[in-house]
């Protein structure tokens, strides 16, 4: 169980004969996931170690019968490849690919609701069921099985927050890498309601950080719709000002998008909120009833 | 990134928005110039990305070129906000008869571009929004659809502007909308718009910003970046493809990810540290990039220890070892280095650091002991963790 | 009763400060039409002879409760009208304008299609309810009321076919001007689901013309999906191969569009076509047992 | 509009489609000057707006400007299927290795732009539509999204397109795409869709239809138009603004709508007769359009009687019976005419014609009774109705 991927996740890898596309590909393969096709155009008939290249995500879905797609293709191509996705059958897009314009985004974001299809990034590092399926670039051995579903903007400080919960003995069901672009497929928000409604998930830690207002709409969202027990936690506590913090996002302008209006919104909503990594995860200790190391 | 004025009117231009002339000045000699060029009055402005030049004498009425010489030397050198001026922007003066304001955000959270438009313009639109919001008229475009002539009509009546001008505002409206498209456009704004005593209406400012990611099909944009106004280790930094903020304590940063960097900047001043900078090598970084990155950290002499915060998952944490182990024979590295490697290959990256055995390279297990210990080293003491 | 328009219509005319606008207005409210608005950009607040005039669509709907838009709008402004009829909230757009381009009308299709608002034309001369409604330029008078329904691409074509059948003493429920422009709102098949629907309605008169193959795929629908008897007639039975009749769409080009492929298809799904508008409404007396002058 | 080869290829270069370069002749001397600036082999082209030029001796190949003038001269004034070639095409010679198709039509029925691409180029395409369907790939592309990069390429493995190609193929169909959008086509051709043996992809034909409605915005493409090549009546009826279609009859006609004029046509040869011409003054029509539609259809001397068939909607009966008592006075009329007026103002129109007591104007009741009496009177007798 978990969200988005598992057992059940039949995985087409756009991209798959580049060389990041096919080492990622070959390591979600080696984690347990069922990956099933690789696409890119003209190398049809071709295979990777074995898995079967096809000319179209289209070609794929008949063919090998892929149902989740992960996009590998540089950001000049990335927006078509989530089109042809969004068109080809499969139920759920995670897009890899970091720098698509803004724009872009924006139109494909609108097409991919259009079609009810589930889009994950771009600029993400992907999900993970632990124990079942890796999809993405994430180091998925630092990951416990386990009941508690993390979601964060952010790569590697998911794998920080991940590997915290794991050395404190707390396990995982899924690892949901949102994304830190301006416009992605699923917000925090999106990811509350997954992990609401997943039986595998029992307790969620929700990563956040400065800029914008999705943390305070996820707040709001809690209050009304998440019974699970939330933890919270919040990176750029100390960001100065109008300082852009590597993602576009990332910025304090004014009041707006400060750190302390999020965790207050979070605090409010009543979800406890660490104020780093190892606090969060004593914290969800604490609350799961675990042992706290001194 | 963001443009001056004079580039965000000449984009303006370029769909149509009817703007002042004007010429671009570096020296008050090149602004008399540019004066006598224009003929008659002009207005002298100092060009920064930072908004409240008026009130820091950052405009100035010219009745002359010598006037226009004469305003450009007390402004050529102004501290505005932190930026001090270097170029100036010398256009046609305009007889103001109204102000009102408009703008179209990106707006992330609703995932459309959001109009605003007010006849309360030339001041700050924030405390039009609080004090007045009746008089702040918003609406959010379909991007699909893009902004259609009767939308931004019915914005223009919600707005009541006035019926004199209300053809002419929406039409450029529409413009600044297809701007605000073709161009990647994460904001623009124009305050204020003007209205002229004969009913003409004009763009008398720009702000346009433009989405980074999209520059690659603007190379027009992409050169107007002002590399002279950067700081120079940022402008390093951008040359070498990783993102770097200085900021103003003494522990050097270095982290792969925005998150994780910035929850590094977190725990370093939970420690009782204050952050250098904020350096992201982002993902999949060579020991190269982590060379490079070293020695943009080290630029700032300000530096008292460095803490390497590495989460390896698309990098791997064998070349962040090689950076650093080639950083030391290349450099001449006098501040200690605390390094925290986790993550896909840290077991080899590690094996590496202390078969090298650097001398002043300390390994740390944890975010929190690496930070508590470069926080110790930056003031000269040793960690108690 | 009738279709699309009716006792119920409360009827907004943009452009209404035009000349043919204001005229056409009048004209429909001296028929009995309940014209509640009229819409001209800047001259909200005025009235004509009585109608009031909003400056969008939407101020007529939200003040004068509005429910059906008619557009007497120039090309240029036209497509944008429709735009802004599809959404202010009113259920039914008749469009008369002339001359629109078929790509923005293809675009403005799906837009309507999407908002899920009913749009006929353009470029076409309005429905009459008859006694009840006339919406757009039809001389009405010239109509019975009565059951049968008239659908046509033409306008004065469509008043010729009501003339007959009223000289012939057969009164019609509504005249559907559907338009004969590359891309309508309202196509022969969407009308005769209407009037098969319509109580008021026991048989259609369909007027088509070469070109295209719209009137092929009404004889399907009639097959499948019309239960009310259908009489047929099909203008330019004598038009030369490869010039276009006037309306863009009225062209033979090579075996397809022409009057005896329409005439043949509607045959073959049981319709009877006369050959000539007088011969019609002889067709459509006999069907009625009414007596049929010598 | 219907455009020329030439002028087709204008508009491809617009958007970035590779077509061969060449000029326009209008005489042997024009084209023996145009072979000699291109150089080389170059081909001599008849530029009409009909089908199967090649079959009809209009292409021709020409090794040097002597050639090339002789081919001109054999080719200038060719009569092809009724049009007589009066303008030439002069375009460098290109080797040929393989011709496909590509085209993109305006569907009504479907209310989106359909794709066809099909390796069998360089022939009748209805012929391969037939006999070999499965050779012909074809796409709808939803309007609104327009065409994206991945549909034409599914587009391409579906017409199984030579791998060493596929990908400049592509690119040639979005740019014909965005010149099928942004010029307002109802229909763009390429065939052949050439590939030289070194693996150029070129345009080497166009067929290129605008939309009339959009040509307000193309004023460009409006210029392009070929008055010399229309016929006079029909390029006078084109600044009247009325739309006149010469036929080959006897009986002039004049309605308003054409669906009633094309009904007209019917009647009047299911009375025995045939008509000379179409001629719709369209809605609304003046005294003055009437009087000059008349004076068109009085320009063919086969017309024996005119039918003025008119139901007023927008069009009002007293404009047509002042227009046609008017014409009476100002022209020389001989012909009989026939005048059927129903609807908006008929009453009085007709008393007007009535009040006029023309000598050559008969008034009828039906439209299946002025057709009659207009055959009547073309063939000299009278009508039995």
């Amino acid at each position: 169980m978990g969200v988005l991927v598992g057992k059940d996740t039949r995985l087409v890898v756009s991209g798959i004969t580049g060389r990041e596309g096919s080492f990622h590909a070959l390591n979600n393969r080696k984690y347990g996931t069922n990956v099933v096709a690789g696409v890119t155009p003209g190398k049809g008939g071709q295979d990777v170690e074995g898995i079967p290249v096809f000319n179209t995500i289209a070609d794929s879905v008949k063919e090998a019968g892929a149902n989740t797609s992960m996009l590998f293709v540089p950001p000049r191509f990335a927006v078509d490849a989530i089109y042809e996705a969004a068109d080809s059958g499969v139920e759920v897009i995670i897009c890899i690919t970091e720098g698509i314009p803004a724009h872009d985004m924006l139109l494909a974001y609108h097409y991919v609701k259009e079609k009810g299809v589930r889009l994950v990034g771009p600029n993400c590092p992907g999900v993970c069921t632990v124990g079942e399926a890796n999809v993405g670039i994430m180091p998925a051995h630092i990951f416990t099985p386990g009941s508690v579903g993390l979601v964060s903007r952010s790569g590697t400080l998911t794998y920080q927050l991940g590997k915290e919960l794991s050395d404190m003995g707390i396990g995982q069901s899924t690892i949901l890498g949102i994304g830190g672009d301006p416009i992605i497929g699923t917000n925090h928000r999106d990811a509350l309601a997954l992990f609401e409604a997943d039986p595998a998930t029992d307790m969620i830690v929700m990563v956040g950080e400065i800029g914008g207002n999705e943390e305070e709409l996820a707040a709001e969202f809690i209050k009304d719709h998440v019974t699970k027990p939330v933890i919270g936690y919040i990176a750029g506590l100390t960001a100065p000002e109008g300082k852009a913090m590597g993602h576009a996002g990332a910025i304090i302008s004014g009041n707006s998008g400060t750190a302390q209006s999020k965790v207050d919104a979070l605090t409010e909503a009543g979800v406890k909120v660490g104020e780093n990594p190892t606090a969060v995860a004593r914290l969800v200790a604490e609350a799961r009833g675990v042992a706290v190391p001194a | 990134m963001d443009l001056y004025e004079h580039q965000g009117k000449e984009l303006f231009a370029r769909h149509g928005v009817n703007v002042s002339a004007g010429k671009v000045a570096y020296t008050p000699e090149e602004a008399e110039q540019a004066a006598k060029e224009l003929g008659g009055q002009v207005v002298v402005k100092a060009q920064v990305l930072m908004g409240g030049r008026g009130k820091a004498g950052g405009i100035k009425l010219a009745n002359d070129p010598a006037e226009a010489k004469a305003k450009a030397e007390d402004i050529i050198g102004l501290d505005i906000k932190g930026h001090v001026v270097r170029r100036l922007w010398i256009e046609d003066a305009s007889d103001i008869d109204r102000e009102y304001y408009f703008s179209i955000n990106f707006d992330r959270t609703a995932k459309m571009p959001l109009l605003m438009l007010s006849t309360e313009g030339g001041m700050d639109i924030e405390e039009v929004a609080e004090k007045t919001p009746e008089k702040l008229a918003t609406m959010h475009v379909d991007p699909v659809w893009g902004l259609r002539a009767f939308e931004a009509r019915q914005l223009a009546f919600q707005a009541n502007i006035d019926a004199d001008v209300r053809n002419k505002v929406v039409a450029m409206m529409l413009q600044l909308y297809d701007a605000f498209v073709k161009e990647d456009a994460m904001l623009v704004e124009v305050n204020p718009l003007l209205i002229t005593p004969d009913g003409e209406v004009k763009a008398l400012d720009s702000k346009f910003s433009v989405d980074d990611n999209a520059l690659f099909r603007h190379p027009y944009i992409a050169e107007m970046r002002d590399v002279q106004a950067q700081d120079p280790q940022e402008q390093m930094a951008h040359e070498k493809g990783v993102t770097y903020v200085k900021l103003d304590g003494e522990v050097g940063i270095l982290g792969n990810g925005a998150g994780l960097v910035m929850s590094t900047l977190d725990v370093i001043q939970q420690a009782g540290g204050r952050p250098a900078n904020f350096l992201d090598v982002g993902g999949g970084a060579t020991a190269e990039e982590i060379v490079a990155s070293l020695e943009i950290i080290l630029s700032d002499d300000k530096v008292r220890s460095i803490f390497f915060n590495i989460f390896g998952g698309i990098t791997r944490c064998t070349e962040v070892a090689q950076g650093i182990i080639t950083a030391l024979e290349q450099l001449d590295v006098q501040v200690p280095i605390v390094v925290r490697l986790d993550g896909t290959a840290s077991e080899e990256g590690l094996k590496m650091l202390a078969d090298a055995n650097l001398s002043n390279v300390t390994v740390a297990d944890t975010m929190l002991g690496a930070a508590a210990e470069a926080v110790a080293l930056a003031s000269g003491t040793t960690a108690t963790v």
